[in-house]
């Protein structure tokens, strides 16, 4: 079975993004193929370089990160919602003269054409909202 | 990839303003619509207060979602639905509607939910 | 038919009604996050049409436990993540209820 | 080029050519914002950057591709309302590159 998630809580203020973790590391386990998360409107914080949880809670963006890095997983950040609201690749600060992105790596911008084709191939859209 | 054609259903149940769900949707069906896939949007509890007519976003600095909404049939998406059972439970008409839309009750709420490929909440 | 997720407590928002109103025979529930409050005894009575439509109604263990929620209505089901990914395969569409 | 001249005037653009002020638009803007895209602007051009501008209006949007067709189509005739039209006056991606030269806001690379 073919997923592909499409997240817009932001993490840490909701655990939508923490489930659909859970949810994602479990398809896997199973066998199936998560072929995109789409991390939309709030969510595109969890793609934040500089997120910098206590020590003792869930990394949320790492994890998604070591999940992605181990799997595969197409990590996708909406680019409008993203750069709205200060999540920026290298690219994108210079398009908009900022000093520097502050994109994780394994996370990349693009737009919801990203989110629409996941939609189009996948046999199941699941949403995790706020 | 234009040869997939599936449809989606676009679950409208926030007021707009008050978060950006009534435009993160919307965005997501005019990009739906520039792949050619067959989208429905349903507007549910506070959802259908998006279609309200003379939206004035002015004072609180935000842009026009019903002058956003009127572009949808620009896009080809007319097919739109409202929960019969919100519009009761606010008081609304269907002629206070800035956008033509069918009124669907429950029932045929949970069937068109059933008959979509996807479907996305906001 | 549609796995339904609700992530809601029944008071504070409409998620719960509107869930439910969009159920139909075949479809399954399963309540993640804050919507496993709804499993407590309590709030019986707004699953009756769900009872009577017999969806089958799951609650997801790792939300109850943490909550420390123990008696819940006994219509709901214990779930897993993998039960969740499990129902997600098993239906379709799926609808998340927030 | 990160400015313009016009008539003593000084306009801002930004490294990609865009407006920083979309107040600043004006028809001479339109022109010269062409010229640095080679492209003069002749009475045809003119009629698509006016639906647009109308567009934006209206709508509180940019429009994508296919509903700019439609709309130039519904204002200027069915013969001027296809994509094989608009590329020809604007080369490459004709709703961005109109768009820019219309002085609506700096598209947000959605798609």
């Amino acid at each position: 079975m073919i997923f592909s998630l499409l997240i817009t809580g932001a993490p840490y203020s909701s655990q939508s993004v923490a489930t659909a973790y859970q949810f994602a590391r479990e398809a896997l386990q199973q066998g199936h193929t998560i072929h995109r998360v789409f991390f939309y409107a709030d969510a595109v914080h969890t793609g934040s370089a500089l997120a910098t949880p206590p020590q003792d809670e869930m990394h949320i963006p790492d994890e998604w990160q070591q999940l992605a890095s181990d799997n595969q997983l197409d990590l996708v950040v909406c680019i409008a919602a993203a750069v709205r609201r200060g999540v920026l690749d290298d690219g994108e600060a210079k398009r908009h003269e900022k000093n520097g992105g502050n994109l994780k790596d394994n996370y990349h911008l693009s737009g919801l054409g990203q989110l629409v084709e996941a939609a189009m191939v996948s046999d199941r859209m699941m949403t995790f909202a706020p | 990839m234009s040869q997939i054609k599936k449809s989606f259903l676009l679950i409208n149940r926030q007021a707009p303003y008050g978060s950006s769900a009534a435009r993160d949707a919307l965005d997501v069906a005019l990009t739906a619509s520039v792949f050619e896939q067959d989208i429905s949007l349903l507007f549910l509890a506070d959802g259908v207060f998006q279609l309200l007519q003379n939206h004035q976003p002015q004072g609180i600095r935000q842009k026009n979602l019903s002058a956003n909404l009127a572009a949808l049939p620009m896009y080809d998406i007319d097919q739109i639905f409202v929960s019969a059972t919100a519009m009761q439970a606010r008081g609304l008409t269907k002629d206070q509607l800035s956008l033509p839309a069918e009124l669907l009750d429950d029932q045929q709420i949970a069937a068109l939910i059933s008959r979509h490929d996807q479907v996305m909440s906001f | 038919m549609s796995l339904h997720t609700l992530n809601k407590a029944p008071s504070g928002s409409s998620a719960t009604q509107d869930c439910l109103a969009a159920l139909q025979a075949g479809d399954a529930l399963l309540l993640i996050e804050d919507g496993v409050y709804a499993a407590l005894d309590a709030y019986a009575p707004l699953f009756q049409h769900a009872e009577s439509l017999a969806i089958d109604c799951y609650v997801l263990t790792a939300d109850t436990e943490a909550r420390g929620l123990t008696t819940l209505n006994s219509l709901f089901k214990a779930a897993t993540y993998s039960t969740f990914v499990e129902l997600s395969c098993q239906h379709h569409p799926v609808v998340s209820w927030a | 080029m990160s400015q313009l001249i016009i008539d003593g005037q000084t306009i801002e653009l930004d490294p990609e050519g865009y407006l920083r002020n979309l107040n600043d638009w004006s028809r001479s803007v339109a022109e010269q914002l062409a010229s640095a895209e080679n492209l003069t602007l002749t009475e045809e051009h003119w009629q698509v950057i006016d639906v647009l501008r109308d567009f934006y209006q209206t709508y509180e949007q940019s429009p994508a591709m296919r509903p700019l067709v439609k709309a130039v189509g519904l204002k200027l005739g069915a013969d001027k309302g296809k994509s094989m039209y608009l590329m020809q006056l604007f080369p490459g991606s004709p709703a961005k590159l109109a768009s820019k030269l219309a002085g609506l806001p700096k598209p947000t690379n959605c798609l």
